[in-house]
């Protein structure tokens, strides 16, 4: 959403800029087409690799509600995650749900537990909200951990593995890549709407939007639980996928963090930018660890690669892809001339 | 519940506030002062219990005479990273400085486990484990004496703040980073120094930590949690603010462990939670070192 | 003008931990006036804006709008009855154009709920015709210049439809020739059905074109009526411009016979 | 410019998507390589993801360390025997960076594009959790080393085995040992660490205890990675245990040693299942190690003669000296006997077929240099039992039950810290 240089209300600049979405829209559908074709071709490893790239894209998509477009820096959407996957999974177990039908009830559960704390929590601003929301999740998770009765604690939970389902790669991998577009449609469309205006105008002053008439506390509600819905989706589909729930697994800060990487890099407040973040990171970080020499320093690379990115693109990649802004040295120190001290 | 566990109990928790308010005082300042959540807080412990560590290794250095030597590496270290990589986005969005720490702190941790070895060590001076009675209490001499470190490096920060023209340009800073650069504060410098200050004070709990804890690259997380919460608890900006959380997150620490240790960490973050919405500037309000 | 009350507050106090900042005030806004609040800083002007528009819950008091009763209603509430503001420091959406920034008023405003997202979009366009602004529209507000920024801020206020207007210092910062501007805005807005508060330091505007004026000072009511009366009663000045100057005045009073 | 980095980053993502379908392609060939029958070389290659960095870096360094020392010495004797021609072997392991997400990752490209002919496994109960369902998913077999936890054994897995003694066997021995070295022993306190593996062991212990007539006066678990046990250790102090057992991984042992000391805790007999026999517990804790006991999957004193590469425990330890200068940790040890497992099954099968070998996996019973392997219907080895080791006082680990293999005596009862 952010801007630069050039004004972009002539009309050679307008038709121009429609031009640009249009030469994006056109990429982003001819790698949506190659994407849905590639299980002919791609091997398991690829098709995991894959599956796992479209969950994390799906969660940083709802990230993007609430930390891109509305400007909530949540630190504990894993919560969702976590929630999703055990409320999939305990539906299959104790009540026998079939899986799509358990799927939904750990998203709704997600989504239930986002209201309930969504309503405190989100009265929070900046730095106390970021850690409320991480101790929320961390707390969530012990509780998960420990609550043996419920929850299986520790020693975790195990879904029946032999449904020829799970056996096959394609049904998990089309079933993420559907969230995937799921997600986008759904960005696309709340974006074109009040709700998607109340958001933008949140984050860019909450007190403004509030005289204006917007309810916030509803708008930042529902922004939470939809972010609690793409990620419990993924958490379900998670579960399912690989077969058993851990609370140290599904909990871990680890997810929150890949998916603000995704919508940072990509750019948080953009419909496409979480999910071509996750791309690149993904794909970035899995060449990392197969392809490059690096040895035991991947991690240390991958820390630098974000380190760059905050310092020379903090609004992610969107800028440069959509033409907002051209890719240019000056470009790139743009960001520290505005920021330093 | 039997009355040895609770004034044991309570006994730990005094001197487990010692340390957890060094761990985060130096956190405080830099939240406070800088408006930076840093991450890599914990790392900066570690690599202050890494000092320690080698130099009583190698060299025999007692560990609590490492601690000034593990302070001045990690002021420089803070100075460095604060003066040439932070002070670039320090005005960007709250997320952009949450991340760049994260990463830092990724950076930290990856490297030190490629140096170091993932492997726990210990430092174990002749002196370690021992301890006196009173009664049926316990009191070990390292946890004793880290407590008056402890309580020694906060009196002289305060001192410093107060009483010293540095002291008085970074407080300024933190008030009103117009005014003092009207003063002739230089910021950036001013910055680095605070970020500087606190790395040292994360240096000196490491070496801390170090004496009584197995240490190894990945302990940092817990403190920089830790020295959050604690923040929070106390307030933040103001010395006394912190003590007073620090003395009653190792209360919650030390009993919740004792009565469920399964969800020690459970409890101290919800109760974190509950602090911030009833109260947001935390239980000690909001001061700003004055 | 009529005399008929569209808004009132009833001993309206804000106290900030010991303090009072706004201390029983009745106001009466009549409707189509444009009244202006005056008051030296730190009177309590802004927080006394800010509690009868939501922003704040008062500590004591009344506010009632046409009649109901609006006390501590959020301020998104108050928004969508009818009641607008503009902020002293400007508050403009940065991320978003100018024109989106307009429609978010008439999307969430008044009436609102009655449009689509196209015609609050239609109806920014309306608005921004009507300050003058049309030809920005598709600028991102980041652009604009302060005086285009106060211009914004009145427009998102009028897309909200709002039959009550409070403007909390439109004109600080801008230059004689846009102050007059300003105040030809004002006098076309309050020509089109709005009834006005505005809060200002800029004398010359009170005294232009305002119908009656509220004097606020340490929190509580000193003095209201015309803006000739208010503007040269010995306390105003003696407020607004201290004792010292009110000492000047006499001296010089007092000198120039001799001359 | 802007329309060029446009054209650039939808490159890098086909770049990307048409290496994923490479990957298969290229795969298939390297298959018909190495899968070849009547070539004159023949390679069987094992893969394995495994924890090199992350939290379980330096167990899965042992892991590592004791896979490669088996490969180096079968390869020295030509190979693995396959009916009448001789197999080299070779290794193929990734770091799983001690993720569990990532080790189902890598095992899914060690089976489909790297294309290896039998898996083994990683460290720790988590990720043996996930990589035994991709191994099960394509019907590959695996046999693993270090995942102690039986319920990833209790889904039905046919292709999965474990070498090692299952995690509620852990603590027996030191059950056992303290009665027989004092039948008046009254009471036990049992610590966990919360997570699978520890809970497993823990309630086994708990069990056995209680069927021994001891009554477990404390038991209790705390939370995974913690950096601060005293509330714990002040709990048991007021109950005044005989034996104090723990249950966790090294980390948490450290913890709970230096923290008994510092509240002056001190029962007769003072154990834990994993920690006090890996080399690093002596080097953290210096004389302090003194006494504690740990159970071991195996230990270099075991007096075990095998034909395998290694012959005797003695052997696999000089050797693994030899290589990696420490004293072999038993992580290193089953690893390889996981390989030996797997030769002695490939031996027995004569042939590579991946069923064939599964099925002689299954009725494998064979002594190795680790001990008994022999899988139970669901796979796990429930036929080796568990050794105890004690720190000694001259700094040294001595193996002390059972007593049949015990080098030393057992030093009862534990001396307490305030008389040192």
């Amino acid at each position: 959403m952010k801007k630069s240089g050039e004004l972009q209300n002539s009309p050679q600049a307008a038709s121009k800029k429609v031009a640009r979405q249009k030469v994006l829209l056109g990429l982003v559908g001819a790698f949506v087409v190659l994407l849905a074709v590639l299980p002919l071709f791609a091997s398991g490893f690829w098709m995991r690799t894959l599956t796992l790239l479209f969950l994390l894209a799906a969660m940083a998509e709802g990230w993007n509600f609430i930390g891109g477009y509305t400007g909530y820096a949540a630190f504990g959407n894993v919560a969702f995650f976590g929630i999703g996957a055990y409320g999939t999974a305990l539906s299959m177990l104790r009540l026998h749900f079939p899986f799509f039908l358990a799927l939904l009830v750990g998203a709704a559960a997600a989504m239930l537990f986002a209201v309930l704390v969504g309503l405190p929590v989100l009265r929070l601003k900046g730095h106390y909200f970021a850690i409320a929301t991480v101790a929320l999740a961390t707390g969530v998770g012990e509780v998960a951990d420990f609550w043996t009765d419920f929850t299986g604690g520790a020693a975790g939970l195990t879904l029946p593995f032999f449904h020829p389902i799970q056996l096959s790669n394609y049904f998990f991998y089309y079933i993420a890549f559907v969230l995937v577009l799921f997600g986008l449609g759904l960005t696309y469309f709340i974006m074109k709407r009040k709700l998607g205006y109340s958001w933008l105008a949140i984050r860019e002053d909450e007190d403004a939007a509030k005289m204006m008439g917007i309810n916030t506390t509803w708008s930042k509600v529902v922004a939470f639980a939809l972010s609690a819905l793409m990620a419990g989706l993924a958490g379900g589909i998670y579960a399912y996928w690989n077969t058993f729930v851990l609370a140290e697994e599904v909990f871990k800060i680890e997810y929150t963090l890949q998916m603000i990487l995704a919508t940072v890099l990509g750019g948080p407040g953009t419909v496409f930018g979480p999910f071509i973040g996750a791309f690149i990171y993904y794909i970035l970080i899995t060449l990392l660890v197969f392809f490059l020499p690096v040895g035991q320093l991947h991690a240390t690379i991958l820390g630098l690669i974000i380190i760059l990115v905050m310092v020379f693109t903090p609004q992610g990649v969107m800028d440069f892809l959509s033409g907002r802004k051209r890719l240019t040295l000056s470009a790139l120190l743009e960001n520290i001339r505005t920021h330093k001290v | 519940m039997g009355s040895l566990e609770l004034t044991q109990g309570v006994v730990n928790a005094i001197l487990l506030s010692g340390t957890l308010a060094l761990v985060a005082i130096g956190f405080s300042i830099v939240w406070g002062i800088l408006n930076i959540i840093n991450i890599a807080h914990g790392a900066f412990i570690m690599l202050g219990a890494y000092v320690t560590y080698w130099l009583f290794t190698l060299f025999g250095i007692d560990p609590f005479l490492s601690i000034p030597l593990s302070m001045i590496t990690l002021f420089i270290v803070g100075y460095v990273i604060q003066r040439y990589l932070i002070n670039l986005v320090i005005r960007a969005p709250l997320l952009v400085t949450f991340l760049l720490t994260f990463a830092l702190e990724i950076v930290i941790i990856n490297l030190a486990t490629f140096f170091w070895k993932g492997d726990l060590r210990s430092v174990t001076p002749a002196y370690s484990g021992a301890g006196f009675t009173i009664g049926a209490v316990q009191i070990p001499y390292v946890r004793l004496g880290a407590f008056a470190i402890s309580l020694l490096l906060t009196g002289l920060l305060h001192v410093f703040l107060t009483y010293t023209k540095t002291g008085n340009a970074i407080r300024a800073t933190g008030m009103d980073i117009d005014a003092a650069r009207l003063q002739g504060v230089k910021i950036a410098q001013s910055y680095a120094l605070t970020f500087a200050l606190g790395s040292a004070l994360a240096g000196a709990a490491g070496s801390l930590i170090s004496i009584s804890f197995p240490i190894d690259p990945t302990m940092g997380g817990a403190y920089t949690l830790r020295a959050f919460l604690i923040c929070v608890l106390g307030g933040l900006g103001s010395i006394p603010g912190v003590m007073l959380g620090a003395l009653l997150y190792a209360f919650i620490e030390v009993f919740s462990g004792i009565y469920a240790p399964g969800l020690k960490d459970a409890i101290a973050l919800f109760v974190l939670v509950f602090v911030l919405i009833v109260r947001p500037t935390g239980i000690a309000g909001k001061a700003f070192y004055h | 003008m009529n005399q008929e009350v569209i808004f009132e507050t009833q001993g309206i106090t804000k106290y900030f931990g010991g303090l009072a900042a706004v201390d029983n005030v009745d106001m009466k806004i009549h409707k189509g006036e444009i009244l202006g609040l005056i008051g030296p800083n730190g009177a309590g002007k802004t927080t006394f804006v800010n509690t009868i528009t939501g922003m704040l819950r008062p500590t004591r008091g009344r506010v009632i709008f046409k009649g109901q009763d609006i006390t501590g209603w959020p301020a998104y509430r108050v928004g969508r009855l009818g009641i607008a503001r503009t902020f002293q420091i400007v508050k403009p959406f940065l991320g978003m154009t100018v024109r989106e920034n307009v429609a978010v008023g008439a999307m969430f405003g008044h009436k609102g709920k009655t449009r689509t997202t196209r015609q609050a979009l239609e109806k920014a366009d309306e608005v921004l015709e009507f300050v003058e602004m049309g030809h920005l529209r598709n600028h991102f507000a980041d652009q604009l210049t302060l005086a285009y920024l106060k211009r914004l801020e009145l427009a998102k206020a009028l897309a909200m439809e709002p039959e009550l207007l409070f403007l909390d210092e439109v004109m600080a910062g801008l230059n004689s020739r846009e102050i007059e501007e300003a105040m030809e805005m004002i006098r076309k807005i309050n020509a089109s059905g709005v009834t006005l508060l505005i809060i200002e330091h800029v004398m010359k505007a009170i005294a232009g074109v305002t119908h009656r004026v509220f004097v606020l000072n340490f929190g509580t009511e000193l003095a209201q009526g015309s803006p000739e009366e208010v503007l040269n009663d010995p306390r105003v000045i003696q407020a607004y411009l201290g004792e010292k100057f009110v000492e000047r005045q006499r001296r010089m009073q007092q000198a120039s016979p001799q001359q | 410019m802007k329309r060029s980095f446009q054209i650039l980053l939808a490159m890098l993502m086909i770049a990307a998507v048409v290496l994923a379908a490479c990957g298969k392609s290229g795969g298939e060939k390297q298959a018909a390589g190495g899968g070849q029958q009547g070539g004159e070389k023949c390679v069987i290659t094992f893969g394995a993801a495994v924890s090199l960095t992350g939290k379980y870096a330096k167990e899965g360094e042992y892991v590592k360390n004791g896979y490669n020392l088996y490969v180096e010495q079968i390869n020295k004797q030509g190979g693995i025997k396959v009916g009448n021609k001789t197999c080299e072997v070779a290794l193929k392991i990734y770091d799983d960076e001690s993720n569990a997400d990532r080790s189902a990752q890598l095992v899914e490209k060690l089976i489909t594009e790297d294309h290896v002919q039998f898996l083994l496994g990683p460290y720790g109960s988590g990720n043996t959790y996930a990589t035994t369902a991709i191994a099960e998913k394509y019907q590959v077999p695996m046999v693993e080393a270090n995942g102690a936890a039986t319920k990833i054994f209790k889904r039905g897995f046919k292709y999965s085995f474990a070498v090692l003694t299952p995690a509620p066997y852990y603590l027996r021995g030191i059950i056992d040992m303290a009665l027989d070295a004092d039948p008046n022993i009254k009471t036990v306190a049992i610590v966990a660490e919360n997570g699978a593996f520890a809970l497993e062991v823990a309630q086994g212990a708990k069990d056995y205890a209680e069927e021994k007539g001891l009554q477990v006066v404390y038991f209790d678990k705390y939370t995974k990675n913690t950096k601060d046990v005293s509330s714990l250790i002040t709990a048991i102090k007021a109950k005044k245990p005989d034996i104090l057992l723990g249950a966790g991984h090294l980390q948490d042992t450290l913890l709970i040693v230096k923290q008994a000391k510092d509240l002056n805790v001190s029962p007769k007999v003072f154990g834990f299942s994993v920690g006090p026999t890996a080399p690093e517990f002596r080097k953290a804790l210096g004389k302090d190690a003194d006494y504690i006991v740990g159970g071991a999957q195996w230990t270099p004193e075991l007096k075990i003669q095998s034909d395998d590469v290694f012959g005797t425990p003695q052997k696999f330890a000089e050797l693994y000296e030899a290589k990696y200068g420490e004293v072999p940790p038993y992580q290193a040890a089953e690893s390889a006997a996981a390989l030996i497992a797997y030769q002695k099954a490939i031996e027995a099968a004569g042939s590579l077929d991946k069923d064939k070998v599964r099925d002689a996996l299954a009725s494998l019973d064979y002594m190795s240099f680790y001990g008994r392997l022999k899988f139970n219907e669901q796979g796990m080895n429930v036929y080796k039992p568990m050794a105890v080791m004690q720190n000694y006082p001259d700094g040294k680990l001595y193996t002390v039950w059972p007593k049949e293999a015990a080098t030393k005596p057992f030093i009862y009862p534990f001396k307490p810290w305030d008389q040192r």
